[in-house]
């Protein structure tokens, strides 16, 4: 049930976000009206600070956002998961040596790291990817790290070695099928992650470029209105929580289905 | 009702004690809730002993659990009554059948080692039922188990339940988890496989131990197990199940002598030894030869110590001996795993690189591997075509339709049909999947197969199966084995050679009928008397015998100076043999031992 | 036990080596950025005159390897230096701060934790019940909300509305217990919202993973309590995961607060040290980023430890 | 006669005496009747409310843990409220924009301007019981001047020197003529305290002769102080205790003031600005002073070289959009020149700029098309990268393309600012037409961040320098207006209120707009009804 739910959510953000231009009312960054104008039936959630569409801002955002976590998030796995593996995989001083660098960059509180990074490149969405995913990537690999040393000691890997396949074959065909559920598991977690991550930049003021929609930054900006009983930073928080839980809901079954199966016996 | 349910009891104190009918559960698969037990009835009386029998898949556990009120997560009891002096489980509260578990029904797992919890020591796990049961304190409990160890011959009782689980071996252990269960003084016990993981040696330590505390104690109890031979020592009735349907019921007597049913023939057929006489190849070339091999993991002991041995082509070598002796190790050595820190070894005359690193493919294509669990030595997310096909290509460079061909071809030759290359490990028996690792270690074309205890972890019915596919693809295509087992049984059907290992050591090398026949080896004098035989009272014979006194209840030890073995030998010299290295003898050509005694000794000691 | 003492000072050892890349790393970072402490100080005021003589100053006109290697040699001799921009001894300014922030982690650590296991264990329990699944929703979207808007609706109900806690939380040294405790607790609920659902999840998963193995069987057959089980039985084993999680968390309780601190205007170290990368103050930067790096790896030491303490088969080997 | 009796109710008012003296004052200037007590109710109300008690606890924008107390280094709102709390000046600008004395008791210009006599008041004390003396003041100065960090350093480069003229009297001499010396001499930086032996100050001391004497400070965190029982200043420093915390996270502020953890904040947040205001017991006031925001182009860069481009852009801007959107409209439009409406010189009758696509266009097309980039970041001023992005989209309407660059907030003023072509700005303004001026738009002056130099204007602004012909100023500051916003490099949408935030318990006197919370000065001047 929570799954279809989950599935449901997914299904609509992405329509929405594939589609923006074409449901949006309004441009993403076409100043329409007054400040803060209250929902009305032009403007259904109402006007932000500068006058533009909430909910074409809205739209647009889920477009900026989703893509924008999204290919974080994949980069993120695939760097992490590959590194872990290999670790995991070849063992002795290449685990040492990934082990610590992902040590050292976990050792850096993470938004200590983000600012110093972007101060010194710039926050270009290049750069805010490359560095949101490398701070994510570090997660990443001590989970692959950790799940795989549990593949690597199993008979069908020393087979495979045993046989004189190469490190690429044994990562790819021997290990990684067999870590996928808790990857995907913390994909879920990560996914939301980089909302809550760029959020938290925005509120530093390195988040993504203006005039874009992103709901971590619209979240940011409309914030100081939940004080005063303003539901509108509601609106983007509601965003991402309910993809986060839809997101979720779906990892939890699939994750359900791979290992409940294997209870009975 | 509770009245009644006394009276029952007061009544039939002689009479039934559980009373099973119509048993019918549902197990939760892919395909959805699927029947596993099919209308089961059984009776058990005070102090009688039940024995199930059945192949995996046979609802052997889950008609034990169920005997016991529990069905595991996944599973649901579908119909049927199942009445425990008088109370009906079936429709009992959880709570209820709470309080009779563990209490007046108790539980023996397969495995001790994992049904232990590691994180707490064995007499506090001892003490737990009779305590939160409330039946005593937790002093007097302590105070039971000890009892309960010297009466069982633990050693050290006084001392060994402060130990953690992990700190005991095996053997010990199961014991151990048979005293757990009578920590309340249950009127029955459920045994469930609790000596298929074991050695044989170990086997029988087990089996004493079960039967001291049921004979003694007049407890009930059923037995679950796929070997016939080993409850044969037991049971006074035996049912015999298939695919959660009952196949037949009757004696142990009866069923031994008279089976009637064609499935139990082939329980019974299954553990009967038969001596084959294997081709005689004249001028064999040698194909592997080990010279005087000596390995060991990082900087600990030595393993293996100076292991000599060689295997000429289209034969059969088996290593043997108990958990401990270093027969894995010796394949890992061959396989290039573990470098040997010193000793070399050839194949085909040509001289194979220590490290796996260093072999080249066609080194590497020669020697092929089979490994006992084949549970884990298939990639869960592979399918058959993947798993048999890979070999192809990377070998020999196969693909398309000859792959695919080829692929068939191999399925044939393990007797599997075609409509298997789509499917993945978890749709396949135990039996199967062996077949698969068989056919992926066929696909190689290997000159020589390492078979790691490849039948332990099989039914006795498949596993015979799975020897008879050996022995034949050894026929039909001329290959060589290396078989490593523990059983005795198996290595008498298909070895040529039998190399006896004990704690990284040559005991006893030669062919087969040098090494099965007097004089014998005193350890594999050990083996063969440990196996179990299919006919009552052989297990009080063997315990009544020497060597089964000094020799069962001990662990492999690796010891830097004199015979390993002395200390479990019925007939070492005191300090003699824990002191010198003993020598080697060889009674007759390619038959090796290592003995202080001379083997006419031997053939006296053991006449 | 000698066994234990190898891992703590191997792992010592390469604590001491990480922290030593991340001094590297931290100092040519901020040396990195544009500017310096000379014109982060002045600002708009700077101009090209002021700028030189407040390097002089500062010694920022030295080379940066040369810069670093008297901090290195200070920290080797137990002298973190002084604060480039106001001169005071680094250890005083950070002492304050430090104790501020791990009274707030601790605070929190010891509302989450217990909390966390709770709920984790009861999910577990009653796992796949609607009681679960609305734990689990909840925590869910407890974590989905950045950190400052759980502060902000924290305020809105708890300072605003009911006037119960005060909506900023400038706790001073001289202050009581119980009155630091009162000014703390919407920040401490605040990170106990974030990171609770993180390890309610771990308990929950760990357990239920274990809840699966023949010795939870065995017990579930030898007629414990479902309750005695699961703590009994399946918490101890599932401790090592639990620990490992739950100490992540607490490095992020005492390391990643930053927000926290800005929205409660609580006087904590991640301000310092935000602050003090924005001004390029690099002796401050610097103690602070081996205050947090010692903190992770102190935390995932004690984790590691505690795993094996927990572990009667490493604690006890044959 | 109207201007006697406006001095001495400024005199009244700034607390220079008290009321009683503003009586016989109106007496000595022989002023009777009625209109004597017309003034007489009217100095009742300003100052009778004046109340001693209770602690001011303040919430304040800014303050870092970098801060120090060293006067050079004061680079933010918390820190300069520090120091008028602390410190005193030779003068204040009071709240119609002059030039009050404070430390100095008057001050005369001699010699074209070019030298200036400052006479001390006497008896004053610091924090420690030092009484001052024109040594003091000495030292005070020259902690900004010569090898100095202190960005007062370009201020006082006019100072030749500085001497003694006994206890009680310091006479500078400038290397130009200057009238509006007063200001200089009193700005922020240059905190008077107390000379050493050695005769220099210890800038970190935090000693001074102002209102609180400091008890506790945690920098980037909170200040503490108490009332300084010998304030010279017998109507002033009502306050017996004064707490100011740094609350830098705008919403945190207004939290702070709507649960009364604070009575007073600044820099309330604009977008929410009439929520607050809505709120029972807060009053959110504004004053309107010299504060700007600016978008300032290197006019030494291409495209911005060519006048045509800027004039584009000046035209491509809706001001009154900005001013509604981005201050919600708490501040007024801007004319492409710095002088506030406020100050004296303003050139009022000089046609307002306004939003003109088709001029705007008619620009773009004779510089060949325009295709900009705008740097932005909110350090610049809050709503910075707002008013960038309706820049854009007004602009767009003209066929001008701009992209809007969000650059860090961190390390703004080092890497953008001035470096940058395009970017935006803040400016809190300059108590004087000469001083603003000077500072950013003179040719080759050290902040002139449009890189913009007109020979005439540079001209224009020397002689005014030195001109105390008022009316003759006038006109000279009206023509410099002109070319500036004609000619110059800056677009200068709007003048931005200080919008700050008190609980309706506290009171005030009319308030001083030079800088946030009534010049800075709040503690000093304001007190609890």
């Amino acid at each position: 049930m929570s799954a279809k739910f989950g599935i449901l959510v997914v299904l609509i953000y992405s329509i929405v976000a594939i589609f923006a231009p074409f449901i949006a009312p309004y441009g993403e960054r076409e100043i329409l009206g007054r400040s803060f104008e209250l929902w009305s039936d032009k403007y259904p959630l109402g006007t932000d600070n500068l006058g533009r569409d909430m909910l074409s801002r809205m739209i647009f955002g889920a477009r900026n956002t989703i893509g924008l976590a999204l290919s974080i998030t994949i980069l993120a796995f695939l760097l992490g998961s590959l590194t872990g593996m290999i670790a995991a995989a070849l063992g002795g001083w290449v685990d040492q040596i990934l082990s610590r660098i992902v040590d050292v960059l976990m050792s850096i509180p993470s938004l200590i790291f983000a600012l110093l990074i972007l101060s010194i490149f710039g926050t270009s969405v290049p750069y805010l990817i490359a560095t949101i995913t490398v701070i994510d990537a570090t997660r990443v690999f001590r989970l692959a790290r950790a799940t795989a040393m549990n593949v690597v000691v199993m008979d069908y890997v020393e087979v495979a070695r045993v046989r004189g396949e190469k490190l690429d074959w044994v990562i790819r065909k021997e290990i990684l099928p067999n870590i996928t559920a808790p990857l995907l598991a913390e994909f879920g977690l990560r996914f939301c992650f980089v909302f809550l991550f760029i959020s938290a930049l925005s509120f530093l003021g390195l988040g993504l470029q203006p005039p874009s929609a992103d709901w971590g930054s619209m979240v940011r900006d409309n914030a100081s209105l939940i004080t005063f009983e303003d539901i509108t930073p509601l609106l983007p928080a509601g965003a991402i929580a309910l993809l986060t839980v839809a997101v979720n809901f779906i990892v939890d079954w699939l994750l359900h289905k791979s290992s409940g199966l294997k209870d009975v016996s | 009702m509770l009245a009644d349910a006394k009276k029952n009891s007061e009544s039939e104190s002689s009479a039934t004690l559980l009373e099973v009918k119509g048993l019918r559960i549902e197990g939760l698969s892919e395909k959805g809730w699927q029947e596993i037990v099919c209308g089961v009835d059984l009776k058990l009386k005070r102090g009688e002993i039940l024995g199930l029998i059945g192949e995996s898949g046979a609802g052997k556990s889950t008609i034990g659990l169920a005997a016991m009120g529990f069905a595991r997560d996944g599973c649901r009891i579908t119909s049927g009554e199942i009445i425990f002096d008088g109370i009906e489980l079936c429709t009992a509260s959880e709570e209820q059948k709470r309080k009779l578990r563990g209490n007046r029904i108790s539980y023996v797992a397969q495995s001790a080692a994992a049904a232990f919890n590691p994180a707490h020591r064995l007499l506090d796990q001892f003490a737990e039922g009779p305590v939160d049961h409330k039946i005593m304190s937790r002093t007097e409990a302590k105070e039971k188990g000890r009892q309960l160890y010297r009466s069982l011959d633990l050693p050290d009782p006084d001392n060994i339940g402060e130990r953690w689980p992990h700190q005991v071996s095996g053997g010990q252990l199961q014991r151990m988890m048979v005293a757990m269960a009578m920590s309340c003084g249950p009127d029955l016990i459920v045994f469930d496989e609790p000596t298929t993981a074991l050695d044989v040696t170990t086997q029988i330590e087990v089996l004493k131990t079960i039967k001291e505390i049921v004979t003694a104690r007049n407890v009930s109890a059923i037995y679950i197990t796929h070997d016939l031979a080993v409850v044969a020592q037991l049971a006074d009735h035996l049912m015999v199940l298939r695919y959660g349907n009952l196949i037949e019921v009757n004696s142990t007597g009866q069923i031994l002598e008279a089976p009637k049913q064609e499935y139990t023939r082939a329980l019974l057929n299954a553990r009967t030894r038969h001596e084959q006489t294997t081709v005689q190849i004249s001028d064999a070339e040698t194909l592997l030869s080990i010279n005087s091999v000596t390995a060991g993991y990082g900087n600990g002991l030595d393993i293996l110590q100076e292991i000599s041995v060689s295997v000429e082509r289209g034969r059969t070598v088996a290593v043997v001996g108990e958990s401990g002796s270093g027969k894995s190790t010796l394949a890992r050595v061959i396989t290039g795993l573990l470098p040997p820190r010193s000793g070399e070894i050839h194949f085909q005359s040509e001289s194979l690189p220590p490290a796996l690193a260093q072999r080249s493919k066609q080194q590497l294509q020669k020697v092929q591997m089979i490994y006992q669990l084949p549970d884990v030595a298939l990639n869960p997310r592979q399918r058959v075509r993947d798993i048999v096909g890979r070999p192809l290509s990377f070998y020999l460079g196969l693909s398309g339709k000859k792959r695919e061909h080829r692929i068939i071809e191999l399925l044939e030759h393990i007797e599997l049909s075609e409509h298997y290359i789509d499917r993945l490990p978890d749709e396949l028996s135990g039996g199967e999947k062996q077949r698969i690792c068989i056919a992926r270690a066929l696909a190689a074309e290997p000159e020589l197969i390492i078979c790691d205890e490849v039948t332990s972890a099989l039914d006795t019915i498949v596993a015979k199966a799975i020897l008879d596919l050996l022995q034949r693809l050894q026929r039909e295509l001329s290959l060589t084995y290396l078989f490593i087992s523990h059983d005795l049984d198996t290595v008498a059907s298909i070895a040529d050679q039998v190399v006896v290992l004990y704690a990284g050591r040559i005991a006893e090398q030669g062919p087969k009928t040098a090494v099965f026949q007097p004089p014998f080896h005193p350890y594999t004098r050990l083996l063969l008397s440990s196996v179990p035989e299919m006919r009552q009272g052989w297990l009080e014979e063997t315990l009544s015998t020497h060597e089964a006194k000094a020799g069962i209840a001990r662990e492999v030890k690796i010891t830097e100076r004199g015979c390993p073995f002395a200390e479990r030998c019925p007939v070492a010299i005191p300090e003699i043999c824990v002191r010198d290295r003993p020598p080697l003898q060889t009674p007759a050509s390619g038959h090796v031992f290592a003995c202080q005694h001379a083997p006419e000794m031997l053939l006296d000691h053991f006449a | 036990m000698i066994h234990i003492l190898k891992i703590v000072t191997q792992r010592f050892a390469l604590g001491l080596l990480t922290l030593f890349a991340i001094s590297l790393i931290i100092t040519f970072g901020v040396e990195l950025l544009p500017g310096d402490l000379a014109e982060a100080i002045l600002g708009q005021g700077a101009t090209p005159e002021t700028v030189k003589v407040f390097r002089t100053e500062l010694g920022l006109d030295k080379p940066a390897h040369l810069r670093y290697l008297s901090w290195l040699y200070g920290m080797a001799t137990g002298d973190m230096g002084v604060s480039l921009a106001n001169k005071r001894e680094i250890s005083e300014l950070i002492g304050i701060r430090l104790s501020n922030t791990i009274f707030l982690g601790g605070f929190a650590a010891a509302i989450s934790i217990p909390l966390a296991l709770f709920l984790g264990i009861l999910a577990a329990l009653y796992r796949n019940t609607l009681y679960d699944r609305v734990v689990n929703t909840f925590t869910l979207t407890s974590i989905s909300f950045p950190e400052f808007f759980v502060a902000y609706i924290l305020i809105l109900f708890f300072a605003i509305k009911l006037g119960w806690f005060p909506g900023i939380s400038n706790v001073s040294t001289n202050l009581s217990l119980g009155d630091k405790l009162y000014r703390s607790m919407l920040p401490a609920a605040t990170l106990t919202l974030v990171v609770v659902a993180h390890m309610m999840r771990m308990t929950r998963a760990a357990i239920i993973n274990l809840l699966a193995s023949p010795y939870i069987e065995m017990v579930r057959l030898k007629g414990i309590s479902p309750m005695k089980i699961i703590l009994r039985h399946a918490l101890p084993n599932a401790l090592a995961p639990i620990v490992n999680v739950v100490a992540i968390n607490l490095a992020y309780l005492v390391v990643g607060v930053v927000i926290v601190e800005v929205v409660f205007v609580y006087p904590g170290l991640g301000q310092l040290m935000v602050d003090s990368v924005s001004k390029r103050d690099i002796p401050v930067v610097q103690a602070c980023s081996m205050i947090f790096a010692s903190v992770y790896i102190l935390l995932n030491l004690s984790a590691d430890i505690i795993s094996i303490v927990t572990n009667p088969r490493l604690l006890h080997p044959r | 006669m109207d201007s006697k009796i406006d001095h001495i109710k400024e005199q009244l008012m700034s607390g220079r005496i008290t009321r009683r003296e503003f009586a016989q004052r109106l007496m000595v200037l022989g002023i009777a009747g009625t209109s004597a007590g017309t003034l007489l109710t009217w100095a009742e109300k300003t100052q009778a409310a004046g109340k001693r008690g209770g602690r001011l606890r303040a919430g304040i924008a800014h303050g870092s843990t970098t801060d120090t107390l060293d006067p050079a280094t004061y680079e933010n709102g918390y820190m300069s409220k520090i120091n008028y709390a602390i410190h005193n000046h030779l003068g204040e600008v009071d709240h119609t924009g002059n030039m009050a004395p404070e430390l100095a008791e008057s001050w005369d210009a001699q010699n074209g301007a070019k030298t200036w006599v400052f006479n001390l008041r006497r008896g004053v004390e610091f924090h420690n019981g030092k009484t001052l003396d024109s040594d003091d003041v000495i030292a005070s100065f020259q902690h900004h001047m010569g090898e100095t960090k202190s960005p007062a350093k370009s201020l006082l480069k006019q100072v030749k020197s500085i001497r003694k003229d006994g206890k009680y009297t310091v006479v500078f001499e400038l290397s130009g003529g200057n009238a509006d010396f007063p200001f200089v001499a009193s700005d922020y930086h240059i905190a008077i305290k107390q000379a050493w032996d050695g005769g220099k100050i210890s800038p970190n001391d935090g000693i001074g002769t102002g209102p609180y004497v400091l008890k506790d400070m945690e920098m980037g965190v909170r200040f503490f102080g108490t009332r300084n029982p010998n304030y010279f200043k017998s109507d002033r420093g009502w306050f017996n205790e004064l707490e100011m915390l740094s609350i830098v996270d705008p919403t945190a502020r207004s939290n702070a003031l709507a649960t009364g953890e604070v009575d007073v904040i600044d820099r309330v947040d604009l977008k929410t600005a009439h929520l607050l205001a809505r709120k029972s017991g807060i009053k959110v006031e504004e004053t309107t002073g010299t504060k700007h925001y600016t978008f300032p182009m290197r006019t030494d860069t291409s495209p911005f070289d060519d006048n045509n481009v800027r004039l584009a852009l000046k035209h491509a801007v809706n001001r009154d959009e900005i001013v509604e959107k981005v201050l919600f409209g708490h501040g007024v439009v801007g004319n492409d020149h710095p002088i506030a409406p406020s100050q004296p010189f303003h050139a009022a009758t000089l046609a307002q700029r306004t939003y003109d696509p088709d001029k705007a266009r008619f620009y773009a097309k004779k510089a060949g098309g325009i295709k900009v980039k705008l740097s932005a970041a909110d350090a610049a001023f809050p709503g910075a990268v707002d008013a960038a992005v309706l820049y854009k989209e007004h602009a767009a309407a003209a066929g001008i393309e701009i992209e809007v660059v969000r650059e860090p907030s961190d390390g703004y003023w080092s890497n953008v600012w001035m470096k940058k072509p395009w970017g935006a700005c803040y400016w809190g303004g300059r108590p004087t037409e000469d001083w603003m001026f000077s500072t950013a738009y003179m040719g080759g002056a050290s902040w002139n961040d449009t890189f913009w130099k007109n020979d005439r204007f540079d001209k224009l602004l020397i002689e005014a320098r030195a001109e105390t012909n008022q009316a003759k100023r006038r006109e000279m500051y009206f023509e410099m207006q002109k070319i500036v916003s004609d000619k110059g490099g800056v677009v200068v949408p709007m003048f931005a209120n200080y919008v700050f935030g008190t609980s309706d318990k506290v009171a005030h006197g009319t308030m001083a707009g030079n800088w946030d919370l009534d010049g800075d000065k709040f503690h000093e001047r304001w007190w609890y009804s």
